[in-house]
């Protein structure tokens, strides 16, 4: 069996390329994905651990956080609609109407 | 023995194959360059702009619907395969069923919401009455 | 309620009702929801919005009342056998969920009431209503998770009806953007939310807050874990709007429609701070956690750093709307000293600390939200959003004025209303606890806060009217919203005694005193 | 006890006429809606005042003193907390002083019919207004039965005072000479406030007499120093300290309002204000307001003979230093003024001496006469035509016969001649204080001689008025014409002139001595009141707390000395100035005339120190509220203000930034936290 150390680094190496994608790109459909990255990452772990620990707590966990990444895909891209059609760009830099 | 083995022997032969039958057909076709032949192949129609081009903002729609049903799917997939060992082991068909029909239940009702809502019609031109068409969720 | 009455036993814990009966304010909010769905299903067009809100506003006050019974009649308290767990240890039902819950349904009913005249001519009513509703129904939630699996769901359904209200008005640059930003760091803080779950789970192999603590407390992976619980503790100061997860607040606030702002500051506030007192109480206790995991440090740093960043960017402000939006970034930081103040071992001030900022949210959804739906009001009118713009205001509509004052001196802790005792009782007890620095920076900060806040009224009541505008009619719905919460903040100053009492036998069950 | 009931009337009817003619003034402005201005109201709430304090006195007499809380207006929970309350105490003393004030009160309130009305002034429903309040304020003070009341009611009468002084107050001296009278009285009454809140901080009630279930301070008082004392704080001094602290803390009220050395300098400024009003002020209200206080809380004082000294020797010396200034003022007024804080000064050195009863005789038979000189001088001045300069008066005894007569018997009796009111007053406190001195105290005798010599100078300056403005040859225009006075002017002065001459049978001390009848009527009434409200009481306190004994003096010899010397001085007066066209003699009393002229330059000395004190303390706190509490206060702010606009900077707007920042907020944290928990080893 793989060492669950390896498991936690290969998880904190997708998180943090989320993490880097978030950082750098300003394309919020890259945003989102970077996004759904981190969360897959942490998936990892649930999954990993799950056969670990030898329950399928994580392994349900997975699914929620499944589901929950698709909800929140749905919301983020009618978001991403309206902030099209209202600034005709979906760079989330270019919406700073409101700061300071 | 090392489990690692198996992993490398899959990636060796995963990776071995396609790149042996591309130096295979390589070594045995013809050479004979053309211009047809290296053009991106669209059923017989002739290629226009690039890869990156806009869908219709209607596909969302379907797609939200595709996640409602592959959503339900995932969540419902745990308690199949617990099904039949739950209620052999004495647990009642109440306790192990009502749950799901309940959860089936209340997804039935965003979806009986966004096909009143006219999630499922499609418009044919986007810039007549978009009312109520891409609404959230 | 320490009173435990002959039907109270009866109740759950007796056989009366069933037990998942004691859900009942999370199912009456959710029921509503479905309602709403489902007369939206049936006539998606309806404009009907008396009755969109009257169900909504009735709805929350049919779980309002299950809350009060409940709390009176003692379910899930100490005097009935104790809390009530459900569905495997997911969800329980003790003082607090039934103490949060109170504020979520109170909040929502104004709000519901407010948003008839706010929604007025609007389209996709239904769906406003629907999922301020869901929203409520995730905050409920929120307060009686009891594992990290139905804590992350019922963030996430808090989180994401919020990021849709948001952005509801989607012609309106401001709202879109609102939602665009709170909706990305939301999804960035819920991204490392789940990943900190996942790093508890690798470390301890549970969800359940009680395995969770009985696990940490053996462990070795300090490091992992600690980081878990860190990232864990950046979920909810991104619900609670706490630096450094604040960004989007201010933004959120000022560009969402104003009710939303009114419910997003304070009932979302409110349940980011139930569920982190029961997970950093019940799972993370400073009894079983690891030396090395101190995250009563983490929060004295961030409510100092959140009620001084919050308060200061308040002061500079030129929209009333903005100012608002961080001063209830600076009010967050007072809250979080019910994390902060909090001393290890079986210390009978942890409870009445904690209770006294639980205390603190409830006054806080009256006053926040009042000044909230003002707000509301004024964008109703169509009169603009800066200080000035508000000049002379009140010779036009006195009442609505009045109720205004009233919550930015109860915000501001002068004894008015309710605010001045709960900001009292927590800066006090944070004192008998030991942190009288934490409470001196509260109080400095509450100084700070007085300027800022009287010069809305300033500007209502002393300043005289630069432009020329016209009331065209006082809107019946946000006016009794407003008056509702003018209502609750006044008598919540000489009827606090019962609300603190609650409060803290609430906070004290939870720490097992 | 159906009479007492009526007690809080006599407070409220002046108050209702305030009200009336305040209510005039604002709400018919212009319009001649009340007869005579609003004198009628006042007069008839007067009369009403009147009859119901004499009825008072009557059922005083009959069924003793009356005492009841009538509204507790604040109240603390349980032990240890203070209870405030208005209450009405009508006891002998203060049933005796309530007949003083109303009818001096109605007096003035009639002879401003003459004085302002006939006189076409305008304002009268302030004028009127101001009386009634004026009175309203001093009846609440004299019933008040606890300290803190009565506070409330002084500081009312000083306020009243203020705005009836400043009446004229589009002329320049007026508003200056009110304003100065509120300053200064103020600054006594600072003295006073803090002395308040003292006797509740040690007593922790403010009660004069026991009543239900509060106590009075004087009995705590005296049983904290015979020794069982309980629940009394005294911070760590020793109590006889304490309580004499305490007790001239009070008593910087009462220098204030009735106008003892060196708060006296506002009294011939108040002057400034109209005639009947001075009149008021000195005779009943504001001035006697001050006396009463210390007679009103007598069984405290008499308690600290330290205190009883000091008030002695203030009072003695005021009487001596008014009298002599009063010798060359010019204008009758200001004769008059300065015979008022000589007079005063009489009744303190009577307090301090032990003399209660003399003190408040002589109270009563100074109201009765001041009253009378003020109202006959402002006969004189309608004659003529407000010109107070006696050197332009004389030979006015012909051509205003009724003033003359009624002046003459003020005069005598402020001169203190046989048998008129103020000889008995004055010798009864001569000879307290004397008989007090020989008993063992020397500084009772040291306050006595200077209020002997006083004698001669008052009645050296009084007879020089008379003689001035009634005899010899008319020495100006108006006053071989005058202006001719009614009979609302005469009315008052001869009811008050029989007074003067009259009111000293009251207490006729000197012919007991002689023929043993039972003539001493005021001293068996002041003997007679509740339990530690009666003069006995004091001089049982006097004499076993204070210490004080009488020596065995005769009377009569007292009674001599100080006629002769009153004699003495009218005798001097007479040489001088009983000519046709007499000449100021002042001259020949060469730099001490300046020196008197000027007032011994109080009001130069205090302005000096004023400037170089005051100012310097004021500069400094100016300094210290501008520079160092403004600063902070300012540097807070203005750094809070940048400091903010500094940190909302970090919300630039961009989302990315957002995410960039909350990544590091958690690396950070993450970073701290690790090093301090040890999560990287």
């Amino acid at each position: 069996m793989v060492p669950a150390q390896w498991y936690l680094l290969l998880a904190a190496a997708v998180f943090c390329i989320g993490v880097f994608g978030v950082l750098t790109r300003s394309n919020a459909l890259m945003f989102l994905m970077s996004v759904e990255l981190m969360l897959n990452a942490a998936n990892i772990n649930f999954v990993a651990f799950s056969l670990q620990w030898g329950n399928v707590t994580g392994q349900t966990f997975g699914l929620f956080t499944m589901a929950i990444a698709a909800a929140e895909v749905a919301i983020g891209i009618g978001i991403i609609l309206v902030l099209y059609r209202n600034f005709r760009d979906t760079d989330v830099t270019s919406a700073t109407t409101m700061r300071w | 023995m090392n489990p690692w083995i198996a992993i490398g022997a899959l990636a060796v032969m995963g990776v071995g194959i396609p790149l042996g039958m591309m130096a295979v057909s390589a070594i045995l076709r013809p050479s004979v360059p053309e211009q047809g032949k290296s053009a991106i192949y669209e059923s017989g129609e002739i290629p226009t702009g690039t890869t990156r081009i806009r869908f219709n903002i209607q596909y969302y729609m379907v797609a939200l619907l595709f996640v409602i049903f592959d959503i339900e799917t995932v969540l419902i997939f745990p308690w199949t395969v617990i099904y039949r060992s739950a209620l052999e082991s004495g647990v009642g068909l109440g306790k192990v069923l009502f749950p799901m029909l309940l959860f089936i239940g209340i997804l039935t009702m965003p979806l009986v919401w966004a096909w009143r809502n006219g999630a499922v019609e499609w418009v044919k031109s986007p810039r007549a009455t978009s009312r109520k068409v891409e609404g959230e969720s | 309620m320490s009173l435990p009455s002959v039907t109270a036993t009866l109740l759950q814990s007796g056989g009366a009702l069933p037990e998942w009966t004691a859900l009942a304010p999370t199912l009456a909010l959710a029921l509503t929801a479905l309602a709403l769905l489902l007369v939206d299903s049936i006539s998606p067009e309806t404009k009907n919005n008396a009755l969109l809100a009257g169900t909504t506003a009735v709805g929350s006050f049919v779980s309002l009342a299950f809350s009060g019974w409940y709390l009176a009649a003692g379910t899930g308290q100490s005097g009935t056998g104790g809390e009530i767990v459900l569905y495997g240890e997911a969800l329980v039902v003790d003082g607090m969920y039934l103490f949060f819950s109170a504020i979520f349904a109170s909040v929502a009913a104004m709000v519901a009431i407010a948003s008839y005249d706010y929604l007025a001519g609007k389209e996709y009513q239904g769906e406003f209503y629907a999922l301020t509703m869901l929203a409520a129904t995730g905050m409920t939630l929120m307060a009686s998770a009891n594992s990290l699996a139905s804590a992350f769901v019922a963030l996430e359904l808090a989180s994401l009806p919020s990021y849709a209200l948001v952005a509801f008005l989607k012609k309106n640059k401001g709202s879109v953007e609102a939602g665009l930003k709170y909706f990305l760091i939301g999804a960035l803080s819920s991204a490392i939310f789940v990943f900190g779950i996942s790093l508890v789970y690798a470390v301890t192999g549970s969800l359940l807050f009680s395995d969770v603590a009985e696990a940490l407390g053996e462990t070795e992976l300090v490091g992992v874990a600690g980081v878990g619980v860190l990232m864990i503790a950046g979920g909810f100061a991104f619900k609670t709007a706490s630096v450094p997860f604040h960004f989007w607040a201010p933004e959120a606030y000022e560009g969402a429609p104003a009710p939303i702002s009114g419910f997003l500051s304070s009932a979302s506030k409110a349940a980011g701070f139930a569920v982190a007192f029961r997970v950093f109480v019940e799972a993370f206790s400073l009894s079983a956690i690891p030396e090395g995991i101190n995250w009563v440090i983490l929060f004295q740093i961030l409510a100092v750093v959140t009620m001084t960043l919050g308060n200061f960017a308040a002061a500079t402000q030129d929209t009333v709307k903005r100012m608002l939006a961080y001063s209830s970034i600076g009010q967050a930081g007072y809250v979080l000293i019910g994390l902060a103040a909090l001393a290890g071992g079986a210390s009978s001030q942890n409870g009445d600390v904690m209770g006294a900022a639980m205390a603190h949210l409830f006054v806080y959804g009256f006053m926040n939200t009042g000044a909230f739906l003002f707000i509301a009001l004024t964008e109703h009118w169509g009169i603009g959003r800066t200080f000035e713009d508000f000049n002379g205001l009140a010779s036009k509509a006195p009442m609505a004025c009045a109720a205004m004052a009233l919550f930015m001196f109860s915000l501001a802790g002068l004894p008015v209303g309710g605010g001045f005792f709960s900001k009292y009782f927590l800066f006090a007890n944070a004192v008998f606890a030991g942190f009288w620095w934490l409470a001196a920076l509260g109080a400095i900060n509450s100084a700070l806060s007085l300027f800022y806040y009287s010069r809305v009224v300033k500007a209502m009541w002393i300043e005289d009217a630069t432009s020329e505008f016209e009331i065209r009619s006082k809107p019946v719905g946000l006016y009794a919203g407003i008056m509702i919460a003018a209502v609750g903040t006044f008598l919540l100053l000489p009827a606090f005694g019962p609300i603190i009492e609650t409060a803290q036998t609430a906070a004290s069950a939870l720490f097992g005193a | 006890m159906a009479a007492f009931d009526y007690a809080p009337v006599i407070v409220l009817l002046p108050f209702l006429s305030f009200l009336v003619a305040i209510g005039t003034a604002i709400f018919a402005r212009g319009k001649n809606v009340l007869p005579k201005g609003g004198a009628l109201p006042g007069i008839v709430a007067m009369a009403g005042a009147l009859l119901l304090s004499i009825w008072m006195f009557v059922t005083v007499e009959a069924q003793g003193a009356y005492d009841q809380t009538l509204y507790t207006w604040a109240s603390g929970p349980g032990e240890g907390t203070f209870t405030l309350t208005f209450g009405v105490l009508v006891d002998q003393l203060s049933a005796m002083m309530l007949v003083i004030v109303t009818l001096v009160s109605l007096l003035v309130h009639v002879f401003s019919l003459g004085y302002m009305n006939d006189e076409d002034e305008t304002g009268l429903p302030r004028y009127y207004a101001g009386l009634g309040l004026f009175s309203a304020s001093m009846l609440g003070f004299v019933v008040a039965d606890n300290l803190l009341m009565a506070f409330m009611f002084f500081e009312l009468v000083g306020l009243c005072s203020w705005l009836l002084i400043g009446f004229w107050f589009r002329e320049p001296g007026p508003p200056s000479a009110a304003k100065k009278a509120f300053l200064v009285t103020r600054f006594g009454d600072y003295f006073f406030l803090i002395g308040v809140v003292a006797v509740f901080a040690t007593f922790g009630t403010s009660q004069f007499s026991p009543i239900g279930g509060m106590e009075a301070f004087p009995v705590l008082a005296e049983e904290a120093l015979t020794g069982s004392a309980e629940g009394i704080n005294t911070f760590g001094f020793d109590a006889a300290t304490w309580f004499n602290i305490v007790g001239l803390l009070v008593l910087g009220g009462v220098v204030g309002k009735s106008a003892q050395f060196p708060l006296h300098t506002w009294l011939p400024d108040a002057m400034e204000g109209p005639t009947p009003v001075s009149a008021l002020i000195h005779a009943a209200t504001m001035v006697a307001a001050g006396v009463f206080l210390v007679a009103r809380m007598y069984g405290f004082y008499a308690l600290i003979p330290t205190t009883l000294a000091i008030i002695a020797f203030i009072g003695g010396f005021t009487a001596l230093f008014a009298a002599t200034m009063g010798v060359v003022k010019r204008e009758i007024k200001q004769v008059l003024a300065y015979s008022t804080i000589s007079q005063y000064g009489y009744m303190m050195l009577a307090l301090g001496g032990g003399g209660y009863v003399a003190a408040t005789f002589h109270l009563m038979t100074h109201a009765f006469f001041k009253a009378l000189l003020f109202l006959g001088a402002g006969s004189v001045i309608i004659a003529m035509h407000h010109n107070e300069n006696m050197w332009d008066m004389g030979g006015l005894k012909e051509r205003m016969p009724v003033t003359y007569y009624t002046f003459l018997s003020g005069s005598l009796a402020l001169a203190g001649i046989f048998p008129f009111a103020g000889f008995w007053s004055k010798d009864e406190v001569l000879y307290e204080t004397l008989v007090h001195g020989l008993g063992g105290s020397p500084l009772l005798l040291a306050a006595y001689a200077m209020g002997l010599l006083a004698v001669f100078f008052t009645g050296f300056y009084t007879f020089r008025m008379v003689l001035l403005t009634f005899h010899g040859e008319p020495r100006s225009e108006t006053a071989r014409n005058p202006h001719g006075v009614r009979w609302n002017v005469k009315g008052p002065l001869v009811v008050l002139g029989v007074l003067a001459a009259t009111a000293g049978f009251a207490n006729l001390v000197p012919v007991e001595k002689l023929t043993g009848a039972n003539v001493d009527f005021l001293h068996d009434w002041l003997y007679h009141g509740p339990e530690t409200l009666n003069g006995e009481h004091y001089s049982t306190l006097l004499h076993d707390v204070a210490g004080y004994t009488a020596a065995d003096f005769s009377v009569l010899i007292s009674a001599a000395v100080s006629l002769g010397m009153a004699l003495a001085g009218v005798g001097l007066a007479w040489m001088l100035y009983n000519d046709p066209s007499p000449e100021e003699h002042t001259a020949k009393l060469g730099a001490v005339k300046d020196l008197w002229y000027h007032n011994y330059y109080q009001d130069e000395f205090q302005v000096w120190l004023a400037e170089t004190g005051g100012l310097g303390i004021a500069r400094g706190s100016d300094k210290f509220d501008q520079g160092v509490v403004d600063g902070v206060v300012n540097g807070v702010s203005s750094v809070s203000l940048f400091s903010g606009s500094r940190v909302k900077r970090v919300q630039t707007g961009v989302v990315s930034n957002y995410a960039a920042l909350l990544t590091l907020g958690v690396v950070v944290l993450m970073v701290a936290l690790g090093l301090y928990g040890g999560w990287f080893l």
